[in-house]
């Protein structure tokens, strides 16, 4: 796979990119989304961004200075922020359904109830 | 030398007396019995007067053949210390004007004491009256006795604040808390100059005190007179190269020390509170404001005389005011319908009289010295008659003005014949005494080559004669013309009897040799007879005066209107003093009140308090804006996280590339 | 036996959880003693755990510092059941009510343990993973009232928690790739000041920022803090700050430590933003709540004063700090908590009055928000003055300037407080409101120590010689 | 325990009393307040005393040192990693200042014998304050200072906002937050002087043998001065204490004016000089023009005023500016007659506000327009206003003299770091305020106690009863004793405040150029 990945011209940067516009994909989805399940979405992107890199990282750069259980790290990292990850969805439909039951809607920019 | 008697060690004894009793008085007495409370306080200064009079005789007895009177501290202690080697002692000086002050004071004083008993029998706060009585007495003492300027300064405020309940003792009366304030504060004003003059001589005083060696100084303090009056001090004072303005230190202090005199003297132009304390009770004004706190003035400045004479523009200004002083209210004296103010105005003029002398006195001339002493010595017998006599005459009519009495003699012999005294000794008639001082006076002036001064004098004597034969002729003769004058009775004896005793000094005090006593120390004796190139002028302007008086106030009263209209507005302008109660009052409410306190008081509730409340209206709206910013929308809140983590991003760059490595 | 504590507050949470399938509803009035008991039982485990060692390989490990932490952790926890037992219990009025007692403490006691996992970890899995165990069960308790505030207010906190944590994890997915490792105190030796590192220390501080509510990644406090069960609010306003504390300072001071003292002016301006910004909003609030919010975020902001410099002094400081928060906090809350138990009322006027129903309470209310701001001889003074005092030796004198003068703001609000209890009249009809026994020891004791940590120095200085012998051996 | 804890313990104790007695027994209260305070005032009788028998032998040691002797010092350490004592003294600026704040506030439990609403908390928070105010006087740690400070401004806020009259929730709450935003510089000040001394102790007598760096004097000690000038009234810091007198219950105006104003002063002269002279040096003239505004301003301020409490408190301004006046001008005259002010002033002002009070009593006004002639009714009250009104307007025979007298002696003899002349000037502009004030206190009493009486209602009005008599006529009596004998008052502090001035001689000379 490596090898693979390495003669196709890919490095890291190739990579970084991707997780970078991932990443953003992901924000602006957060921060635009009017559906709180698409919010939820844009949220995965984000964490799954993050993950990738660590993955990245660990295949790399990791290895090269770490010996032991450590040369797993990265890819344990990954592991636990989808396990994290998928908390997090579970959290929030539950809130996310019970505020539908109260209100009706899920849409995010109508939630301002509280404000100042 | 002999050791000096119990009397003049205790000399003391003679301010306390009066301050025990008006504390006694004011605390104790005052709650138990009115009656007895007066009856005290008579008594201590009766006492205060007769241990005066011990002391002034074995006083006099001090004086060696050949040479003048000694000064004497035979008590001091230290009151007030304000640093090492400058501090305030207060203490008993006794030298030939101390002593003849404590004498006029303390009897002056125990005839007041005992007159007003009957004056003000029934009145409401008689004993109040009393107390204050007292407590002027004391500081009136006090301030005689003064062995340096501070001294000097307590007390001449406390004589103001006293003066300032007596005048204001009829508190109901709006009129009388005006006057009382108005003299309080003049005078103020004017002891804000004495307070500076304190200041300023006190600073290089200080500065000469320290560096003299301590021999030099022992037992002394740099206010002391005894040290500012030394030659050698005021040599090196004078020597000062420092000037305010172009004006040397010593010539500074002085007119700034003659500014609390002129105030409390009422010196044009501070001389408008004089008139108005007429408000106060008759023998208030005979006390105060005619025999005793008035005279101190011209006693500090005889007192600080030596660094007058030092400086000389100091002297000048003393001397020109004062001419002025007595020319001026003499003009307004005889417009005046109201005794008491016609009385006032003279006093105001007798003052500058005793003022001029002064100035026109130096090291080389002292005569003017001692003739302001004598003229201060019998002034007060005859003002302070010619006071009672007014406050008899009113007591009778229930008035004060002039054109309310009328052919008083005749209900009135007793009060006419002291008045009549009185009025002949302040004209200068020989052998009254103010013949005598007067005419010493007027010596002084011509000797020492004043001759505008002494011109002035001379006019000032005929002038006087005149407008006091004015107020004469139109109480005691002609017809009554009140309701109140016809019914006059003659007062009782408690009164007459202080007023007789004034009486015979009115007359007799002339032939006291107080210029004999009173003499300028270090300076050559010059005391001369009668001077007859000077009594002549003086007494024949005099029997002009009187003359004049008569024609124009003997008779029916159309002589003087047509007089008053021909002059028109001359004689309003004077009528109305010149209009400066009204320039003072416009300055004060129309400049200061409205110009600088109102704004002042606008500018604080409004710009500084107002910069306090914006403070807090500031504060309340940016949060109130900042507050704005929780929309309730989730995603606003997830941006400014965003942009939030991106400024932070920028700023650690920004910080760390610079700031760090 | 390091992570007896830990062990303790899961297995009660357990028991809990299993306990309450088979209880009825009267008998589910027991499981708040439990509860407490247990948390008793770790804050026992705690005092004989000492406070170094390692475990699971370096991944955690107990320091002094840590150790007060979890202190504040569980008097936090312990102190927050007791106040919300009256809510908790069959009793409890029910509109207010909160349902399910098994699970809302269950739940509390998870959000437990992560945050006393937190100040233990030593690498990026654990500190991420504590992480959202100290913050994933928030949302839900936020939103526990499934009213429409309530819901509201999880949901915003759910998604800027979200996001925040996206934004962390961004930060130290670029850490480990920056350093290869994911071991905290490897990391700073492996560090430079180049635009990537500092690029995910403003990623990592984001994340952090949110917890502790700094300016401005504070904005979902106030909604929060309203729409959330007081009880709830309360444990938020402390538990959730210290979490926030301990990570940033775990961050800071083990991973950033090279650089903490040249960004001494970057912590400046955001510690100037924090407390200026909270005191200027709080100062117009009318609902206590989002008042309390505004008065956390700008405690958050004095907090702060304690990174500059970077000496033990200033983490010191903090802590201590962060104790006297805890206490003085809470017993405001407990006012709070009883209040709206009682009323219903969360407006700030409705306080008016209540010194003349209840001089007592109204009495620890005004204490606790005179610790708040600062006044003496409560430890409130004592905690902002030795952060000031950081502040100075740092050489930042015109931020103790900006500081004080935010004392005195805040002073302004506290005060408006104080003028409802104690100048206005009560309204008509107003009743005394009746704490419980537990509510009033919890008040009793916040109380006592809000003043006795100021004028016992005990606790000071054994904070001050931990944090010493934290920062000596971070040194090594 | 020493005398010195005793002196700050006593009202604590007493405010633990007040606290433990029940609320439904007012009278009972009031008379544990009067115990306390009573005792109080014996104890510093005492303490007086033995100040006197150790202290008076070390006068001549005081003309060379440069540290001010302490005497009944106890120190117990407390934060020790901070270097924070409980270190508490007596010197002779205390010592003074301590037997002015006992009488203020046994006179002002007699004067607030009336107070029906809320007795219990009312005295509670007045003994508390008075507490605060023992302490900020005796200690001499910075730390405890501050402590103390605060502790002693904050009881205002309630005292003003529950017992207050008019716009009391405004006036006491910008009286606090002005208070507090003054006490923000100290703090910076403070710590400042804290760190750069080695950041181990905050123990005065220790900080001042250290020489701070002349760049750090001149941008603390302004911090310091006008922080604590904030309490001083300084202009243009002052517009809480018009608003907050107008505002406050008798008692509290007169703790607050009359005692509380001092700390201001006190600290200024204490920390500020003490610790930094260069700094003082620098900043000596620029004060000493702001002070002279304030002499001035204060003075004419009050011309305009209708309301009595309004009047007095611009008076206050006016006399509370002598008091940084004197601070400013660096001299030992100049600090006698600060300190020396701030006791009379603290009396004279205590007995003004007490007598508007019971004035407020009777007449329900204190619209000065609408009063006249009380003279008649009230004579005792009159003559307490009028000795009060006296002494204010600095009439020898009253304590007022004696410190103005002082305070002007030391600004017109200037110092070595100050241009002479301007120093001169400031002070020749400065004393035009004993004219101002002769006219406002003489336009004002003269309109509320002479001429006609104006309203027939007042003619029922009674004079002072028996504990108004007695509170009053304590204060009289202190202020003429302190008056005619001043001797008692200056030879207590004059060796405590001789180190101060031979503190700023010892940093030498600085040139006089580049004045701010």
């Amino acid at each position: 796979m490596a090898e693979f990945l390495t003669t196709h011209g890919l490095t890291l940067q190739h990579w970084l990119v991707l997780t970078s516009a991932l990443f953003s994909i992901g924000l602006y989805g957060m921060l635009t989304r009017r559906n709180a399940v698409g919010v939820l979405m844009s949220l995965e992107l984000c964490l799954n961004a993050a993950a990738v890199n660590f993955v990245l990282f660990n295949r790399y750069l990791a290895p090269t200075n770490l010996g032991g259980a450590e040369r797993l790290d990265g890819a344990v990292m990954t592991i636990f922020v989808i396990a994290v990850a998928a908390a997090e969805v579970v959290v929030g439909m539950a809130i996310f359904v019970a505020m539908y039951a109260e209100r009706r809607t899920v849409d995010v920019t109508r939630l301002d109830a509280l404000k100042d | 030398m002999q050791p000096l008697s119990f009397i003049l060690t205790h000399a003391w004894l003679i301010p306390v007396i009066p301050l025990v009793s008006f504390l006694l008085v004011g605390l104790v007495l005052r709650p138990i019995s009115e009656r007895l409370a007066g009856a005290f306080a008579t008594l201590a200064v009766g006492t205060s007067a007769l241990l005066s009079w011990t002391l002034a005789y074995d006083y006099v007895h001090l004086a060696e053949h050949g040479k003048s009177l000694p000064s004497l501290l035979p008590w001091s202690a230290m009151w007030l210390h304000f640093q090492d080697g400058f501090g305030i002692s207060i203490g008993t000086l006794l030298d030939p004007i101390s002593v003849m002050l404590l004498v006029v004071v303390t009897t002056v004083s125990t005839l007041v004491h005992l007159y007003s008993t009957g004056y003000m029998h029934g009145e409401p706060g008689y004993a109040r009256y009393f107390a204050f009585l007292n407590l002027f007495t004391f500081s009136m003492l006090g301030l005689v006795l003064a062995p340096n300027l501070v001294q000097m300064y307590v007390c001449w405020e406390l004589v103001g604040a006293s003066s300032f309940f007596l005048i204001g003792f009829y508190f109901e009366k709006p009129s009388a808390v005006s006057a009382s304030k108005k003299a309080f504060i003049v005078t103020r004003f004017a002891d804000l100059g004495f307070f500076l003059g304190i200041l300023v001589i006190g600073f290089y005083a200080n500065q000469i005190f320290a560096a003299m060696p301590a021999s030099a100084t022992q037992g002394l303090q740099p206010l002391d007179f005894a040290f500012l009056t030394r030659p050698d001090v005021l040599a090196a004072l004078s020597g000062l190269d420092v000037h305010f303005l172009g004006v040397g230190v010593l010539t500074l202090s002085a007119v700034l020390i003659y500014t609390g005199g002129a105030g409390k003297s009422a010196m044009f132009p501070l001389h408008i509170w004089l008139p108005d304390a007429m408000e106060g009770p008759t023998p208030v004004s005979a006390l105060i404001h005619a025999a005793t706190m008035v005279v101190a003035g011209v006693y500090l400045v005889a007192r600080c005389f030596p660094i007058f004479a030092t400086s000389g523009d100091a002297l000048t200004v003393v001397m020109c005011i004062g001419a002025f002083t007595s020319l001026f209210a003499a003009v307004i004296g005889c417009t005046q319908d109201d005794i008491k103010r016609v009385l006032a105005f003279s006093t105001l003029s007798q003052l500058g009289y005793m003022m001029f002398a002064l100035g026109v006195a130096s090291f080389a001339h002292p005569l003017g010295y001692s003739a302001s002493m004598f003229h201060l010595f019998t002034h007060a017998f005859f003002k302070a008659l010619l006071f009672l006599g007014a406050g008899s005459v009113i007591h009778a009519v229930h008035s004060n003005d002039i054109w309310h009495m009328g052919g008083l003699r005749k209900h009135m012999p007793v009060t006419h014949a002291l008045f009549l005294i009185a009025t002949l000794a302040i004209a200068g008639i020989y052998p009254l005494a103010g013949f005598f001082s007067k005419d010493e006076i007027l010596a002084a002036a011509l000797h020492s080559g004043h001759t505008v001064v002494f011109g002035v004098g001379l006019l000032v004597a005929g002038m006087t004669a005149f407008y006091m034969f004015r107020i004469y002729f139109v109480t005691f003769w002609g017809e009554p013309k009140s309701e109140h004058a016809h019914h006059a009775h003659e007062s009782p004896w408690i009164m007459l009897g202080p007023m007789a005793f004034l009486g015979v000094l009115s007359i007799g005090a002339g032939f006291i040799p107080i210029p004999e006593w009173v003499q300028l120390p270090g300076a050559p004796v010059e005391h001369e007879g009668i001077d007859l190139a000077v009594a002549i002028p003086s007494t024949i302007l005099a029997i002009a005066g009187i003359g004049l008086a008569w024609l124009l106030y003997g008779g029916s009263r159309d002589r003087v209107d047509s007089l008053v209209a021909k002059l028109g507005g001359v004689y309003t302008l004077i009528k109305q003093k010149f209009y400066f109660d009204e320039l003072y009052l416009f300055v004060t409410h129309s400049i200061i009140f409205r110009f600088v306190a109102a704004p002042i008081a606008w500018f604080d509730r409004h710009v500084v308090d107002g910069a306090v409340n914006l403070s807090g209206w500031f504060t309340r709206t940016t949060g109130l804006l900042l507050g704005k910013l929780q929309t309730g929308q989730v995603q606003t809140y997830g941006s400014w996280l965003v942009s939030g983590a991106i400024a932070a991003v920028v700023v650690l760059w920004g910080v760390l590339k610079s700031g760090g490595n | 036996m390091l992570m007896l504590p830990e062990l303790i507050v899961v297995a009660t949470g357990f028991i809990l959880l299993v306990l309450d399938l088979f209880l009825t509803e009267k008998q589910r009035d027991l499981l708040v003693p439990l509860a407490l008991a247990g948390v008793a039982a770790a804050a026992g485990a705690l005092v004989l755990t000492p406070d170094t060692g390692v475990l699971l390989g370096g991944r955690f490990a107990m320091d002094p510092l840590g150790w007060w932490f979890k202190l504040a952790f569980l008097v936090a926890a312990f102190l927050t059941i007791a106040l919300t037992s009256g809510l908790l219990e069959s009793a409890a009025p029910e509109v207010r009510k909160l349902h399910s007692p098994g699970e809302f403490l269950t739940i509390l006691m998870f959000n437990l343990c992560g945050m006393l996992l937190l100040p233990s970890t030593r690498d990026l899995i654990t500190l991420y993973v504590a992480l959202e165990l100290a913050t994933i069960p928030l949302f839900l308790l936020a939103a526990w009232r499934r009213d429409a505030l309530g819901g509201e207010a999880g949901l915003k906190y759910m998604v800027i928690g979200a996001l925040a944590s996206a934004l962390m994890l961004y930060g130290f997915g670029v850490l480990y790739g920056l350093t290869g490792t994911m071991r905290l105190d490897a990391m700073p030796a492996l560090l430079h000041a180049d635009r990537t590192t500092l690029f995910a220390a403003a990623l990592v501080v984001a994340g952090v920022g949110f917890k502790l509510t700094l300016v401005p990644f504070h904005m979902w406090a106030p909604e929060v803090y309203q729409g959330a069960p007081p009880p709830v609010t309360a444990w938020l306003s402390v538990a959730s700050k210290a979490a926030g504390l301990s990570v940033l300072m775990l961050v800071l001071f083990r991973v950033f430590r090279p650089f903490l003292h040249d960004a001494g002016f970057a912590i400046a301006l955001l510690a100037t933003l924090t407390m200026t910004v909270g005191n200027l909003v709080a100062v117009v609030q009318r609902n206590i709540l989002r008042f309390m919010a505004f008065s956390a975020i700008s405690q958050a902001g004095y907090l702060l004063l304690g990174f500059l410099g970077g000496g033990s002094g200033g983490a010191a400081a903090m802590v201590f700090y962060l104790l006297v928060y805890v206490v003085t906090n809470l017993s405001v809350f407990a006012l709070l908590i009883l209040h709206n138990q009682q009323t219903g009322s969360t407006q700030i006027t409705d306080y008016r009055g209540l010194s003349q129903l209840n001089p007592l309470l109204s009495l620890a209310m005004m204490l606790g928000l005179f610790g708040l701001a600062g006044i003496p001889p409560l430890s409130g003074f004592v905690g902002k003055f030795l952060l000031f005092s950081v502040t100075a030796q740092a050489g930042y004198h015109w931020l103790v300037g900006v500081a004080a003068v935010n004392s005195t703001v805040s002073l302004y609000y506290y005060l408006r407080i104080v003028r409802q209890m104690y100048i206005e009249a009560p309204a008509e009809g107003a009743v005394p409101l009746k704490p419980g026994a537990l509510l009033t020891a919890a008040l009793v004791v916040t109380t006592a120590a809000s003043m006795l940590l100021g004028v016992v120095p005990t606790v000071y200085e054994a904070v001050r010689v931990s944090a010493a012998a934290w920062l000596q051996a971070l040194g090594q | 325990m020493g005398l010195a804890s005793w002196l700050i313990l006593l009202p604590f104790l007493t405010t633990l009393g007040v606290l433990f007695t029940p609320a439904s027994r007012p009278t009972l209260i009031r008379w544990v307040s009067l115990v306390g305070t009573g005792a109080h005032l014996l104890l510093t009788a005492f303490t007086t005393w033995k100040f006197w028998e150790v202290a008076s032998p070390d006068i001549a040691l005081a003309k060379t040192s440069t540290l001010t002797k302490l005497y009944f010092v106890e120190r117990i350490p407390w934060f020790k990693s901070l270097g924070v004592d409980y270190l508490v003294g007596i010197d002779g600026i205390t010592m003074s200042m301590v037997i002015l704040t006992s009488i203020i506030i046994f006179t002002g439990v007699l004067a607030s014998w009336n107070v029906v609403n809320r007795t219990k908390e009312f005295f509670a928070l007045l003994l508390l304050l008075v507490t605060g105010v023992f302490g900020v006087f005796l200690s001499f740690d910075m730390f405890l200072f501050f402590m103390f400070y605060e502790v002693a401004v904050l009881p205002m806020y309630l005292l003003i906002g529950v017992w207050g009259t008019g716009p009391k929730e405004y006036s006491a709450m910008k009286l606090t937050l002005m208070l507090m935003f003054g006490s923000a510089f100290i703090l910076v000040g403070m710590l400042a002087l804290y760190h750069y001394a080695g950041g181990t102790t905050f123990d005065l007598t220790q900080l001042a043998q250290f020489h701070y760096p002349v760049e750090m004097q001149r941008w603390v000690f302004p911090l310091i001065f006008i922080g604590f000038g904030v309490l001083g009234a300084l202009y243009p810091f002052h517009t809480w204490s018009p608003d907050g007198h107008a505002s406050a219950p008798t008692a509290v105006s007169m703790l607050h004016a009359g005692v509380l104003m001092k700390l201001g002063g006190y600290g200024a002269l204490r920390i500020g000089v003490y610790l930094l002279p260069e700094g003082a040096q620098y900043w000596g003239l620029f004060f000493m023009a702001l002070t002279t505004i304030n002499i001035l301003y204060g003075a004419f301020g009050a011309i305009k005023q209708t309301d009595l409490k309004f009047f007095t408190a611009y008076s206050s301004v006016s006399h509370c500016g002598f008091v940084l006046f004197g601070v400013a001008s660096l001299n030992l005259m100049g600090f006698k007659g600060a300190v020396l002010q701030m006791f009379s002033h603290g009396v004279m002002t205590g007995l003004f506000f007490a007598l508007i009070g019971m004035v407020y009593g009777r007449t329900h006004t204190r619209i000065i327009p609408d009063m006249g002639g009380l003279a008649k009714v009230m004579p005792w009250l009159a003559v307490c206003f009028y000795i009060a009104g006296m002494a204010s307007l600095g009439l020898p025979g009253f304590a007022g003299f004696v410190a103005e007298s002082h305070v002007f002696m030391g600004g017109f003899f200037g110092n070595a770091w100050s241009d002479p002349l301007a120093t001169r000037v400031l002070t020749v502009i400065a004393t035009l305020s004993i004219v101002v004030t002769a006219v406002y206190v003489l336009r004002g009493l003269a309109k509320v106690f002479q001429g006609p009486i104006t309203d027939p209602h007042f003619l029922e009005l009674t004079d002072a009863t028996l504990t108004e008599r007695l509170s009053t006529g304590i204060l009289v009596v202190t202020l003429a004793v302190v008056g005619l004998v001043p001797g008692l008052l200056i030879d207590l502090i004059e060796s405590a405040l001789l180190p101060f001035v031979n503190r700023l001689h010892a940093t030498g000379a600085l040139a006089v150029a580049g004045h701010p």
